[in-house]
């Protein structure tokens, strides 16, 4: 174990010189960790495999293992067939991509993609740049919803009673039940999910006019939304949710809300967030302050971050709210005041005057984001906005009013209770997961119908299952912000016989009487868009709408949405807070988050997401407690220690984690794991343990945060599958950082302590022969150099690059044991690191690829040439000619370069749909690496060949960089000194990973930037 | 004549000759006819193998065996089955591989160096030293083959014509001079034993009958012992002995390479060569030991094997041992001058880290261990030698595990610090390499000459010229016919 | 012409014998002894072999070629870039170089031994009783009876004569 | 012979047979086809474009081979008598693909695209031979890695000017196209131009 580096280094304004702690708990050499146990065989994976490299390497195998070979090696190689279209599309070029825009599936935020299809099916996931709300991001989880698509464990047909059945009957034995539903006079509640677009708001509403008392419920899973909407129908009489526009904020608090990672829409918010803090384009830098209990990516990325217990928050906001107060004017002071009367007050946090401060000088720019479902807590930090005035301004605004008759998840359980309701429809929705009670109430109801795309814990205890198929199988719009809406187009014909939800909608509304009865979907939707946004356009009708559909989204004027005002009555909003539960202190408090991968288990059966690591944790596969390092070591605890968590609500055995940053009387667990494989997937399954069983059994209020808990010990040891296991830098200048002040004032040349990013060369881009600090001539790269730069001050570590790597490269899925024997395959992985205190750590992300060094240890130790540098600086992995002796391996200063250990099978012929057919797929025994993404660069050159044009900077866009939500990678030419990246290495920021070993990496790092405010 | 000339020999041979020369140990204390001798190294070919050769060649072929089975499981399955991973990509492959290449050294480098400075008391050992040298090499040769990802392409290392455009080799990479080393060491060698053993088939052939003979014939070329082919036989001796010398100092200089020339931290130092060939000779002897123990015990070869043998392989160990430990030494100081923190790092961590019991064996088997043999009681006792023979095996084993997991596990980022243990399959497959050396070697003692007859009678005729030394032995002979 | 085949019990005697019967004059067909037995080719005035200039030539040819097969291979037939290296990074090819030189040498020179010695594989051979094992015989291109006596003075215990290429 | 030895033995033996008899070559490999098809005839007596059936080769990795239907559009009335076509039509009207044995073969790790050489104004003959004169199609060329690399590498060295692509002239409207900048073939060597 080495010592941290010279404690006594002065404090200078560079992670790199501030003094490091030591990995908190050593995995390495721990047997647990190493797994010394015996692998057998290639690991159950679901890794991805092309069939016809089947026969080539066995012949291969056949061919080097006798000598017989010889023989062997003049066979003809098996015959392939060629089956041609009998009648060929006209818009299908074999061979030829083609992009569709539509929405994504992923979660509630819908947020603009363009999806790449090849021979029919689609390959791969990208942002909309377009589009007016994401702006171009799609998070991980967006990029992982193509698996999705190909999911082999989602329902294949409908199914009546358990057994599968036809649509026809399906859709009579629906009718039927509503029909009895409404004679019986008993209520018919459609349990929707938040967001759902107008469309189907639409379709809905036809079936309130056919069945009369039809009532939704709008769910997520963990309450935030619901919160955030009582808490607004408190303050304005309408339960709307706010929208939030941070571009302009300067300065941003967060409270228990992990917008960058899993809160409302995380993608469109990292986008506005990294626009807020951008120093070089604004000048100046919003501030992010973080109050929550467990470190999350959005903690990380703060300026300053408060560890609070969940029983904490609503104290600290009310005195936020309080210190607020003075000063400011309008109808929220009195509304605050009224608020503050009926709230139990505490001592005031030592932070919070200096926070008052800050926002208080930013005014209508100051932004409070409340996450978690405790209604006072929301109901605060909507005062505390309205305080600053920003629901005036930009930063706050509602999103598009809900148009259908709507009821509470609590009324819906007293409804249930009673026996009223006659008919329940879930719209895809799976509340059963987390909500045992409503299992119970569930058998009482005649008609129980689940559209979920697969057999889960909802569906299962429905009498009907109708699934809805994957998003991009559907005609479906959303509505992210009011006056703009998302079209959502099908890129692929269902793959099974499943029928999108809103296709069901419009089939069960009663038969046989008048009008618009029968109509499909698709011209259900395309009418209401004529009716609403093309009837007064000028255009020619279809020309219209073409244009929509290609451009996968429509601005309708006005394209901002209302400011809130605030018109409620003190007296009411009182009482109301009065009456919402609390969130009661206790010795250990409980806190249930979604991860930023799994979410809310909704994706629990998607590979590239189970074996994403978790951006803070480190862990795949799984789910562990997370306690404060220090409390851990309190109770004896040490990583892996299986413990036995109990609330008032149920047990849960879980692995215990020591995760730096989770407030001390915090226990930390994730959520959405230890699926049942027959409910969520065979992948899903035997991951992890369902936390859900510990959330507390009331109806309302706060259910998932601050619930009391107790831990015990069994004594049992289980191996987390983490993919990082040291967390300290050991002194070493891996992640720079600097100050906001030294970012703004270094306008080219290097920081103190930061090497120009140039390889010691003259200039970057001198393509005639140039002269490093090596002993002989370099070699030349006349033509393009490529090359890539990743700003640090913009990573936010959300792991959406890591997601579409995956999806571009074909980077298969190897399983919880392999990543446990730390064989995992990703090309493109984040570096974490800590600095600070373990129990107020500092994180840094460092996304780590092949550095494509022009001096590359890797190619000079390889017997075969199988990794040689290109003409344009590239270091190419020639997998066929691979003979796998791992030396580069070895002799990779980055550890990027990956081995394929075993033949990752794929058994599962839809899953193999998702291979992207550019890119080769790896045997066994090959080693393999990030390739920059070569077979995009090679597609656009052939594109610009054949339209006689030279390559223009923005043409290529790698994988990693064209998904990142705060466009924190830029790949360019660097023999262009016009172009992005270039610009970017000639940052003051820029410096190269261990430029001391003089590999001359083609990859620079800007430093990372922190505004640290008044005491920074 | 003979018998009487044999007697008085006998006699005053023993008698006379440490009066003569009191510091010098007679090379062979055998019976003083020369048909004595070829009767002692050829007798037990004829003889049936005693119950201890088979339950040894027992032993052997078993683990052979069990190591074939875990090869083939390895190479049907992927080398995932080992315990490697991202960041540990070489462990016990690599480690066996410079281990058997390192036993593999000493054999020529007895035949060789021993040879050309003239070191008579080579005799007796450099024909199984040879041997031991050929099969090291061959088991050594299978750890790069089957620690490939895809063996079955491991022709791909051959600069052969190709249809790929002609597509050759890196040869810049030391896994590529590893190639050529290994092979040119192994034929090198593998020559340098046969030549040597031609004359003594032909005896072989001489003495035998029917089959036998004949297999002896056709592999003795039809040698007559012709004074005129003796003389360029010398030469040639003398030239393969001149080129294997370098030669055997080049592979490990080579092989050290794989890791000197790689820029980790703990691999990347100058010091390797010497440091890996001192190591190398090292463990040769220590290796050359534990078998001639064996073979002297178990082959009746005391007589021929003498306690003086024994005694100058400790001497050559105590000096190699030293220069191991002062490798040992330089390296942490260079860590620590280079002022690189990552060197630094690395060897804080080699020596407190979680390896760091595997490097305190290895500095106790190597540098401690063989400073017992400073005691000439010990250096003359077989049994502690052979443990002793032993422990440092054990050691030299360790400092390959050491310098190639310790300084992989943990090198620049520590991101991506891992850990590494080895599989069942694993250890299987050193076991086998330990069969598969100990098979041949035991079927060499049985089927061919182990010690050179043509030169223990050559050493037999100084032995005889009593006192008068290497001159001109005819005053010596008058004294004793008179 | 007829030979003396005169048969010896120890070495030294088949060396002292050599170097008288060459002081008589008589030409010494060849010698048959057990080991290589010192000073015996002095007193049969055989030439140093050489072989010597064979093995060096063969090491010159064997490290040229290799050499020049490396620069070939990496700089004219296809120069690759590999880890920034010069195409001839000349250093890195001196190990491969090395070993084929040892290499050629070692095998040419065994082969010309095999080769100038007519010793193969398989090769029938009529070797005299006991010469590869305790008996010392030197052949003399001479029948006459002085020479025979200075035999059996030299210590000869058997002296025939043969016919020519009787041995 | 044991352990190294064999092994060494093996491989030479092995390297040496692949170096011989060219691996994977296929050359003059000319199947049987479903469908007695004659390009003698089509492309060269009535002079058929190659594109007009093999539409993808412009635009495309893959020149593809033309879907049934194309065939009937003259083959629904020109010699439906012949039993060939009849075996055609009727699988078409089954909708059922024409089973056809693929000639040309690339392994999957190397990546050739149609496009890239069709529109640098390369002759189809150039690789598949004289196909027009061949009544069942061959492979001409051993299509190894070192035949496609020797033109690479002269086109590199001759640098020679290459015609615009028709639809980049088709786009530009062709009297502009006049103006447009011509082109030079700087064919790529690198390896993962072809292996990705």
């Amino acid at each position: 174990m080495s010592k941290p580096k010279d404690p006594s280094a002065p404090a200078a304004p560079s992670l790199s010189s501030r003094r490091w702690w030591q990995t908190l708990d050593e995995v390495d050499g721990a047997p647990a960790a190493c797994g010394d146990e015996f692998p057998d065989g290639p690991p159950l994976t679901i890794g991805m495999r092309a069939p016809a490299t089947e026969t080539r390497r066995d012949f291969f195998k056949l061919m080097g293992l006798s000598a017989t070979a010889a023989m062997a090696a003049c066979r003809r190689a098996p015959e392939q067939k060629i089956l041609p279209f009998t009648t060929k599309p006209d818009e299908l070029i074999p061979g030829v991509a083609s992009w569709y825009a539509t929405a994504c599936g992923g979660c509630d935020a819908h947020c603009g993609l363009l999806v790449k299809t090849r021979d029919g099916r689609p390959i791969k996931v990208e942002g909309n740049p377009a589009h007016p709300v994401s702006r171009g991001a799609v998070c991980a989880v967006g990029q992982a919803s193509l698996l999705g698509l190909y999911d082999g464990d989602r329902s294949r047909a409908p199914r009546l009673a358990g057994q599968t059945d036809s649509w026809t009957h399906v859709d009579e034995k629906v009718r039927a039940g509503l029909v009895a539903a409404r004679e019986a006079g008993k209520a018919i509640r459609v349990v929707v999910p938040w967001g759902i677009g107008r469309t189907e708001q639409a379709a809905l509403s036809r079936l309130a006019a056919d069945y009369g008392d039809v009532e939704v419920v709008r769910f997520d899973t963990m309450g935030e939304r619901e919160a955030m909407a009582d808490a607004y129908q408190a303050l304005t009489g309408t339960r709307l949710l706010p929208e939030f526009r941070l571009d302009d904020a300067d300065v941003i608090v967060g409270v228990a809300a992990d917008f960058l990672g899993t809160w409302l829409a995380p993608g469109p918010l990292a986008r506005q967030y990294a626009a807020a803090r951008d120093a070089d384009v604004r000048g100046r830098m919003a501030r992010h302050v973080q109050l929550e209990s467990t470190l999350t990516i959005t903690g990380a990325a703060a300026d300053a971050r408060h560890a609070l217990s969940p029983s904490q928050i609503v104290p600290a906001l009310a005195a936020l709210v309080r210190a607020l107060m003075d000063g400011a004017t309008g109808p929220a002071v009195a509304l605050a005041r009224r608020a503050l009367g009926v709230l139990p007050t505490s001592q005031t946090p030592s932070f919070v005057e200096a926070l008052a401060r800050e926002l208080r000088a930013a005014g209508p720019r100051g932004v409070v984001l409340c996450g978690g479902d405790d209604r006072r807590a929301q109901t605060l930090a909507a005062l505390a906005n309205a305080l600053l005035g920003n629901h005036e301004t930009a930063a706050i605004l509602a999103t598009p009013a809900f148009t259908l008759p709507e009821t509470t998840r609590a009324t819906l359980h007293a409804e249930l209770r009673e026996g009223r309701v006659g008919a329940l429809l879930f719209a895809g929705v799976n509340p059963l997961l987390s909500d045992p009670e409503l299992a119970a109430a569930l058998d009482r109801v005649p008609l129980t119908v689940s559209t979920a795309d697969r057999l889960d814990e909802t569906a299962v205890r429905c009498g009907i299952h109708a699934p809805e198929g994957h998003a991009m199988e559907a005609w479906l719009d959303h509505a992210p912000r009011t006056g703009v809406e998302t079209m959502g187009q099908p890129t692929v014909a269902p793959l099974f016989d499943t029928r999108p939800r809103l296709a069901s909608w419009l089939a069960w509304q009663e038969q046989g009487q008048g009008k618009g009865r029968g109509q499909d979907a698709f011209g259900f939707l395309q009418a209401r868009w004529q009716r609403e946004h093309l009837a007064d356009a000028g255009l020619a009708l279809q020309d219209h709408w073409d244009n929509i559909v290609r451009e996968g989204y429509f601005v309708a004027a006005p394209a901002d949405a209302q400011p809130i005002p605030l018109t409620a009555d003190g007296e009411r909003l009182a009482a109301w807070l009065a009456a919402t539960p609390a969130t009661p202190a206790s010795a250990l408090e409980l806190v249930l988050h979604e991860s930023v991968g799994l979410r809310d288990g909704t994706h629990a059966n998607n590979g590239w997401l189970q074996e994403l690591p978790d951006p803070i944790t480190k862990l795949t596969w799984g789910n562990v407690a997370a306690l404060a390092p220090s409390r851990a070591r309190d109770l004896g605890l040490s990583d892996g220690d299986v413990v036995e968590l109990a609330t008032s609500a149920g047990k849960v055995r879980l692995p215990v984690l020591a995760q730096p940053g989770v407030a001390p009387n915090v226990v930390a667990v994730a959520v959405g794991h230890g699926r049942a494989a027959a409910r969520a997937g065979a992948i899903a399954g035997g991951h992890g343990a369902d936390a859900f069983p510990l959330a507390s059994g009331q109806a309302a209020g706060a259910r998932f945060a601050g619930v009391a808990v107790s831990l015990t010990a069994t004594g049992t040891q289980q191996p987390l599958a983490l993919s990082q296991t040291h967390g300290s830098q050991e002194g070493r200048e891996l992640v720079r950082e600097v100050a906001l002040g030294q970012a703004l004032a270094a306008t080219g040349e290097a920081l103190p302590g930061h090497g120009k990013a140039r390889n010691g060369e003259a200039t970057p881009a001198a393509p005639k022969e140039r002269h490093g600090n090596g002993l002989w001539a370099e070699h030349p790269y006349p033509g393009h150099r490529w090359g890539l730069a990743v700003d640090l001050a913009k990573c936010t570590g959300c792991a959406a690059c890591v997601v579409s790597c995956n999806a571009e490269n074909n980077i298969p899925i190897v399983g919880e044991l392999e990543v446990r024997r730390r064989r995992e395959m990703h090309w493109l992985r984040i570096d974490r690191y800590y600095a600070g205190t373990a129990d107020d750590p500092e994180v840094v992300h460092q996304p780590m690829m092949c550095q494509h060094c022009e001096n590359a240890p890797c190619e000079t130790v390889c017997p075969v040439l199988a990794t040689v540098h290109s003409g344009e600086g590239l270091n190419q992995q020639i997998y066929n000619r691979c003979v796998g002796t791992r030396y580069c391996a070895n002799n990779c200063p980055t550890k990027v370069r990956r081995f394929n250990w075993f033949d990752y099978p794929h058994g599962d012929p839809v899953q193999r749909m998702v291979l992207n057919p550019d890119v080769v797929v790896r045997s066994r025994g090959v080693m393999e690496k990030c390739s920059m993404c070569v077979q995009r660069i090679e597609e656009a050159r052939a594109q610009a060949n054949r339209e006689a044009r030279p390559l223009a900077d923005g043409d290529i866009r790698t994988a990693c960089q064209q998904s990142c939500p705060t466009q924190a990678i830029t790949f360019g030419d660097l023999n262009d000194p016009a172009s992005a990246a270039s610009r970017l290495r000639e940052s003051g920021r820029a410096y190269h990973i261990l430029e001391e070993l003089n590999v001359k990496s083609q990859i620079a790092y800007l430093a990372r930037v922190k505004n640290r405010g008044e005491h920074g | 004549m003979a018998e009487h000339q044999q007697g008085s020999d006998g006699a005053d041979g023993h008698a006379a000759l440490p009066a003569l020369s009191p510091l010098r140990q007679p090379l062979v204390t055998a019976p003083r006819t020369l048909a004595a001798i070829t009767d002692d190294i050829v007798g037990p070919m004829n003889r049936r193998p005693t119950w201890k050769w088979g339950a040894a060649f027992a032993v052997a072929v078993s683990l052979l065996l069990i190591g074939v089975g875990n090869v083939t499981y390895e190479i049907l399955t992927g080398i995932g089955t080992w315990g490697l991973n991202r960041t540990v990509g070489w462990a016990f492959d690599i480690t066996n591989f410079v281990f058997w290449v390192g036993i593999g050294h000493a054999g020529t480098l007895i035949s060789a160096i021993l040879f050309l400075f003239r070191q008579k008391w080579r005799t007796s050992i450099n024909r199984s030293a040879e041997a031991m040298t050929l099969f090291a090499v061959m088991c050594a040769g299978v750890f790069p083959l089957i620690h490939m990802g895809r063996p079955w392409l491991a022709y791909f290392v051959f600069p052969y014509p190709n249809t790929r455009g002609s597509l050759w080799v890196n040869f810049r990479s030391p896994l590529l001079w590893d190639v050529f080393a290994i092979s040119t060491y192994f034929t090198v060698s593998a020559v340098f034993w046969y030549v040597g053993l031609i004359p003594d088939l032909a005896t072989v052939r001489d003495r035998a009958t029917g089959l036998k003979r004949r297999v002896f014939g056709w592999m003795s070329f039809g040698w007559t012992g012709s004074a005129r082919v003796w003389s360029r036989y010398e030469t040639l001796y003398m030239l393969l002995a001149g080129l294997a010398t370098p030669l055997v100092l080049s592979v490990h200089t080579i092989v050290s390479m794989d890791f000197a020339t790689s820029v980790i931290p703990g691999w990347h130092t100058t010091i390797f060569p010497p440091y890996f060939v001192a190591g190398a000779v090292f463990s040769g002897f220590a290796m050359v030991l534990t078998l001639m123990i064996v073979a002297r015990k178990v082959m009746g070869f005391e007589h021929l094997i003498t306690l003086r043998h024994l005694e100058n392989m400790a001497k050559i160990i105590i000096v190699t041992g030293g220069i191991v430990g002062l490798a040992y030494g330089t390296e942490f100081f260079v860590a620590w001058y280079s002022g690189s923190a990552y060197e630094r790092f690395t060897f804080i961590n080699r020596a407190t880290g979680p390896f760091a019991w595997a490097y305190w064996t290895m500095v106790s088997c190597n540098v401690i261990s063989p400073q017992l043999l400073w005691f000439k009681r010990l250096r003359t006792s077989p049994a502690a030698l052979f443990v002793l023979s032993l422990v440092i095996n054990v050691g030299m084993w360790f400092e390959r595990f050491v310098i190639i997991v310790t300084s992989l596990h943990r090198d620049f980022l520590p991101s991506s610090w891992g850990s590494y243990a080895p599989t069942r399959v694993e250890v299987c497959t050193m076991l086998g390499s330990f069969g598969l050396f100990f098979t041949l070697f035991l079927l060499f003692v049985r089927v061919l000459p182990a010690i050179s007859i043509g030169e223990v009678k050559a050493v037999l005729g100084f032995a005889r010229a009593a006192g008068a030394g290497h001159g001109a032995p005819a005053p010596a002979r008058q004294e004793a016919a008179e | 012409m007829r030979r003396l085949m005169a048969v010896f019990e120890e070495a030294d005697q088949v060396v002292e014998a050599a170097r008288q019967a060459r002081g008589a004059g008589y030409a010494i067909a060849d010698a048959f002894v057990p080991f290589a037995v010192h000073g015996l080719d002095e007193a049969m005035g055989l030439r140093r072999s050489r072989l010597t200039w064979v093995c060096f030539v063969a090491a010159l040819t064997g490290g040229t070629l290799a050499m020049s097969f490396q620069l070939w291979t990496s700089v004219s037939s296809w120069p690759l870039n590999v880890g920034g290296k010069p195409f001839a990074s000349v250093p890195a090819f001196l190990p491969v170089t090395f070993e084929l030189t040892v290499l050629t040498a070692a095998l040419v020179s065994a082969a010309t031994f095999f080769a100038r010695s007519r010793l193969f594989p398989g090769k029938r051979a009529a070797p005299l009783p006991r010469v590869t094992d305790d008996r010392f015989v030197l052949v003399v291109e001479t029948d006459a009876p002085a020479a025979e006596a200075l035999m059996r003075q030299a210590g000869a215990v058997e002296v025939t004569a043969v016919a020519e290429g009787g041995a | 012979m044991s352990g190294m030895t064999r092994w060494l033995f093996v491989l030479l033996v092995t390297s040496l047979a692949a170096a011989g008899c060219r691996v994977g070559t296929q050359q003059g490999h000319a199947p049987e086809q479903p469908i007695a098809f004659s390009h003698a005839l089509h492309a060269g007596l009535y002079e058929l474009d190659c594109q007009y059936c093999h539409a993808g080769a412009e635009r495309s990795r893959h020149a593809g081979v033309p879907s049934g239907s194309v065939c009937l559009n003259c083959h629904s009335r020109v010699k439906t008598d012949s039993p060939e076509i009849q075996r055609l039509t009727s699988l078409v009207s089954a909708n059922q693909p024409v089973p056809w044995i693929k000639v040309h073969r690339l392994p999957d790790f190397a990546f050739f695209s149609h496009a890239s050489h069709v529109s640098a104004g390369l002759a189809c003959q150039g690789c598949h031979g004289p196909v027009e004169q061949m009544v069942r199609v061959a492979q001409q060329e051993s299509m190894t890695m070192g035949w496609c690399l020797s033109c690479h590498r002269d086109l590199r060295e001759a640098k020679p000017a290459a015609p615009l692509p028709l639809a980049t002239l088709v786009a530009a409207r062709l009297p502009e196209a006049a103006h447009l900048p011509t082109r030079q073939l700087q064919p790529p060597t690198d390896c993962s131009a072809c292996h990705r």
